[in-house]
């Protein structure tokens, strides 16, 4: 660790750049404000569809993101905003899309559970839960057969762990050395169900040893934990030594969809998530201890993050919807 | 005695008779009860359900019988497969239709062929519950209608039911029918009120209903379609065509000669189905009744259905997408000539 | 230039000149080369499928582009996906199109829907190869013929080769297509003999080839029921009628057109299907001829089709199971009214 | 262990009395005797269909069903001849069916891959690899719903291990403590491919740990082995212990199925598995060492067995195949 002279002149904390930690702590940001704001103007019934958020768990797509290029792929959830975010992709082209404009980056035929940018390797939020799973597995196959050292990484729930791709897609990614990085995010619940009750592992992460590949576990509201062990998984994937399990305990703080009542959920823990616990305020703190970033500097991203999303909802509102024309076309690339 | 119930109220009635009148029925799937194991839950407030079609039912019946599973259709749905095999009688919910791919083996392999393959020896009294419809912004893969994929494969029955009084008595049919059945739970029909009759009763499968009569068109409208063939025939009426509707309330088996009837006495067939045009349930209807009243259609048969697409999630270009009276009527107006139709 | 070749020494053929043509083309599925890291056996000698279609390949093109997978549809089918959405040209095997009940999701919500959920922005040229049919004794888990539940997704490409030199031609077409694309390989065609181009070449999706000219019936026979409908036709012609045959080559897309074409030259259709009859391709068939060329049928429009029953393994109801000559040559006499044809 | 006085009497050996230890002999010689018969039919083309034999893995098949009664459900494989020899299937019908006839065991309607018997609680031979798995849960949750002591048993392949079935089925057994043994009878290869290959852990045994249930792993060359260990399991299970995973190397005789060329087996292993390795031969010669079954008791088995096995044959020879109008009942119980 470098020391600096003063709050948010250090050049580095462990391996993170303050470039580094300034694009991390903006991508928390514009994920919580987006999330935020989404979660707001579905209440007010201008949103339409299923809408998963992702707030709480900025730490997870973010402290993982970070090590990757737009040559990297990722594959992600029914929750996917934030990887989506992390990834890159435009907030303007994804809050349109949340909107079914025309200028979503889906140009509204997805919506929020399908937002996609191929080009930025984001290889599309999915609405069937363990589908991303194998969906990696052809990504880092095409790593492997164009002899890059792309890596693929699928995000994927606690509750999704239970599915069958879980144990197909590890096992192939095992036995073929593919540099796919599963990270788990254990949010604790599927849904309304505990992963104690719907997951007989103690820790998803537990497999690993049984596949003989690599696997841990991390505090997932401590964004360093998540950043350092995804860094060194990814490094693994890079030269080819194969596959990790990365399990990233979390926490998501709105109910499962929009509209849930959250009966299951246990108001202490809820409560500490949302307070000391939350990932966000953990990173703040840590990084004005360690005079890594001043509040200064952080105010200020929250700001600019600030203008960002409400340029977005603006963007999306004033956007048309998909011209009619629009309902048959990209069906197929020719027919 | 009759009763005002939603949809999702009469389907709660329905299993909770099923489950009084025998306990080999169980409720199994992904949170038909919710929050397993959360101690401060103690089973009231879960969930029953991810539009809580199913609350309550756990607090009456308890987690022995009603079943949180993981995310593993295929698991669970195996599972359920022998559980009907080996005595039990299970209701399975697939939460959407469109997860199907997921544990199609288990319905189209196991579930469908034993009886078949093992000589009649074996019996698989299993219901499988699930939610299909196009109406609700949920994006190309939580708005399909599958059935035609399950009417394809024989040893399945399948059941389209369209109102809180159908999907009682159709349901209980399914529960207590020995083969397999899958019943598809309209989505957008969740909160529809209407008439149902109050304790146990049956709806027979293989049996349509004349929702309205007419002389001039027949109308089969499949599950929630049949409004759509309703509205389109309350237009068609006033400008003097009477059309007849019918909500064909199972797919499998089909109730051909209801429509064959109708058609022989209209001479003219529309089906609606919001489902995908190719190989689907309108194109069945067309081919039996096409083949099968051959003489007595005065005619094409024509099929009001989804374009050859995915469910765009967009609201504009998902209502686009949909069947609606003006499409019926557009399709009626080229059966009996342009000119007829032009102004509504 | 032409040469005799079996239609599995077609398929090998075909992916041979594609995996040499473009590097990005591998082949994926359970057992395509076979005996991975088996050390005596160096490739030479591996299986090359559980027919031994693909035997060899692995020996010209190595293991990094020949992948043995582990019985894990769900996974290397989506692997296939997405390696195709990320600038590969898999060709996927599943083994028997049955089991696409461990994989259908991968298929029909992830391959079918990416470009139309995506908006565009993805692309994925994924062929997938197949085998269906029945006739081998395999019963009724490996007997299917399951091309209607793929033709009934949007999204979806469907090829029925019925030749040596159809499957040669359209599996090269399915390769460089940049759709998602199934190609069904009827398991008794594999030892047919037939002329095959040399070289590279491809056959157009969507273009159907009349087998046979004839003015008095028009039989659209479907993989290879075609030669069913071929071996009626020559009966028929012994009595005095002409069938025109068609071999629609592609059921996703469908060439509408030559249908309707041939029947309004002949003014009947049978449809020889030996998948199930409910929403089938039979069915779908009937409903778009029966529509378009309404004016042009002077008999109803039969199918002849499996029963609606799974496949029996019994040799004996296997045979009775399928279409055969005489099945068609029975539709063709309730057409054609029943005194015609009492003696054939 | 009781001491005898003389060969052939000693009142048990282990666990296992002499009854037992009779019915075990007779029970692998049934199953090795028919499938080798039905391999010579197969050859000279009188059997139709694909045929899977089941000869070298006896030991597996009989060491768990010696533990199980007809209440006791069991799901199979493909490979199924064993398991319904095993679980009691009447061996005429078994051929009968074999032979596509209308005495068979399903009417002729399923064949090889699909002989069942529910009365005898054997769920069906299944042409699905990994189908098998979910549905022994099935019988399991009957067994718990009902408050029975009856267990369910899953007989299934290295190969099938891969599946995602495997993951969701011991998941949900463990969660649900269901009375489930999973016998995964690992016989070195999927089709052509080598478990080593295809699978990324060393024992599929090894995944109990993380599912924290039982798991083993057992040399199923050795009846007494698995006798042993599926004892302790099926024990567990009716206690409500909960599953176990049971993994038995074992070895198939014949290809994967009949045709098989084989070019993927070595030829050493090979010999010394048909020879000292043979699970038949080492059951008589322990059974003879232990002065526990004599030779000529031994003998005298495997004569009755070749009458049994000769008369199924003849019967199914004998029997008529089925009527045309069999061809479309049983799709439903009603329709
Ligand atoms: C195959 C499939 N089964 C069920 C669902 C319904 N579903 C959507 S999200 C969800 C819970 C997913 O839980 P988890 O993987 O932990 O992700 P989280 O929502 O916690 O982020 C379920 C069951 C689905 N979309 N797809
Ligand atoms: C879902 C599915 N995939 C593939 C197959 C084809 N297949 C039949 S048996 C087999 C190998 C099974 O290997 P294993 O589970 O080890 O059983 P074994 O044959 O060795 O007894 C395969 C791949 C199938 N029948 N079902
Ligand atoms: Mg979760
Ligand atoms: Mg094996």
């Amino acid at each position: 660790m470098q020391a600096g002279t003063k709050a948010g002149t250090k050049a580095s904390v462990g391996d993170m750049t303050v470039e580094k930690a300034k694009w991390i702590y903006k991508k928390m940001q514009e994920i919580r404000q987006f999330e935020n704001t989404v979660h707001g103007i579905f209440e007010k019934g201008e949103i339409p569809g299923f809408v998963h958020l992702y707030a709480g768990e900025e730490a997870v797509a973010v402290g993982v993101c970070a090590h990757l290029t737009d040559s990297d792929n990722i594959t992600s959830t029914h929750r996917g905003h934030g990887h989506c975010i992390a990834k890159g992709c435009d907030i303007d082209g994804m809050m349109a899309e949340i909107f079914g404009r025309s200028t979503g980056l889906c140009k509204g035929k997805g919506g929020s559970m399908h937002i996609a940018d191929v080009g930025k390797g984001m290889l599309g939020a999915n609405g069937i839960v363990g589908a991303g799973l194998p969906l990696s597995i052809g990504a880092g196959l095409t790593a492997k057969v164009k002899k890059t050292d792309h890596v693929a990484v699928c995000f994927f729930g606690d509750g999704a762990s239970n599915h069958g791709t879980f144990h197909e897609s590890v096992n192939m990614a095992a036995i073929w050395k593919l540099p796919v990085i599963f990270v788990c995010e254990n949010n604790g619940f599927g849904e309304a169900s505990p992963f104690d009750y719907a997951a007989a592992c103690d820790r998803v992460s537990d497999f690993a040893k049984a596949y003989k590949i690599a696997g841990e576990t991390v505090d997932a509201r401590n964004l360093q934990d998540v950043y350092e062990a995804a860094g060194k998984a990814v490094q693994r994937a890079r030269k080819g030594e194969g596959p990790t399990i990365l399990e990233c305990l979390t926490y998501r703080d709105y109910g499962h969809f929009e509209g849930d009542t959250q009966t299951y959920k246990d108001k202490d823990v809820q409560e500490h998530a949302l307070q000391e616990n939350d990932p966000i305020l953990r990173f703040q703190n840590y990084a004005k201890t360690n005079e890594w970033l001043s509040e200064e500097q952080m105010k200020a991203i929250d700001a600019e993050v600030k203008t960002e999303i409400e340029h977005a909802v603006k963007f999306a509102e004033e956007s048309p919807f998909p011209e009619p024309s629009q309902l048959t076309t990209d069906v197929y690339v020719s027919y | 005695m009759a009763k005002q119930m939603t949809y999702s109220e009469a389907i709660n009635d329905a299993i909770r008779l099923a489950m009084r009148k025998d306990e080999n029925v169980i409720l199994i799937g992904e949170d038909v009860a919710g929050g397993a194991e959360v101690d401060h839950l103690q089973n009231e407030g879960a969930w029953g359900g991810v539009f809580g079609v199913t609350k309550g039912i756990v607090e009456e019946f308890g987690r022995t019988r009603v079943l949180d599973t993981p995310i593993a259709e295929a698991g669970y749905m195996g599972a359920a497969v022998s559980a009907a095999a080996t005595g039990l009688r299970p209701i399975s919910e697939l939460m959407f239709n469109d997860f199907i791919g997921s544990c199609l083996d288990e319905v189209m392999n196991q579930a469908a062929k034993f009886h078949y393959m093992f000589g009649g020896k074996a019996k698989v009294p299993l219901t499988i519950r699930t939610i299909d419809g196009a109406g609700f912004n949920a994006a190309a893969q939580h708005s399909q209608s599958l059935y035609a994929l399950f009417t394809h494969i024989p040893g399945l029955k399948v059941v389209v039911p369209s109102s809180p009084y159908d999907i009682k008595g159709l349901l209980l049919t399914a529960i207590f029918d020995d083969d397999p059945v899958i019943v598809f739970e309209d989505k957008t029909l969740y909160g529809m009120k209407g008439e149902v009759g109050e304790g146990f009763y049956t709806i027979p499968f293989g049996k349509a209903e004349i929702k309205r009569a007419g002389k001039d068109l027949t109308i089969v409208g499949i599950g929630k379609q049949v409004y759509t063939a309703l509205r389109a025939a309350d237009q068609l009426a006033k400008k003097g065509f009477e059309a007849e509707v019918i909500d064909p309330r199972t797919l499998s088996p089909l109730d051909e000669d209801t429509i064959i009837n109708s058609v022989k006495k209209t001479g003219r067939l529309i089906i609606v189905d919001e489902a995908y045009p190719r190989c689907s349930a309108a194109t069945d209807i067309a081919a039996i009744v096409g083949d099968k009243a051959f003489d007595y259609l005065d005619a094409p048969i024509k099929r009001v259905t989804a374009p050859h697409s995915p469910v765009p999630f967009s609201p504009p270009l998902e209502k686009l997408y949909m069947p609606s009276p003006q499409k019926i009527i557009d399709a009626f107006s080229t059966m009996v000539g342009d000119n007829v139709f032009t102004t509504v």
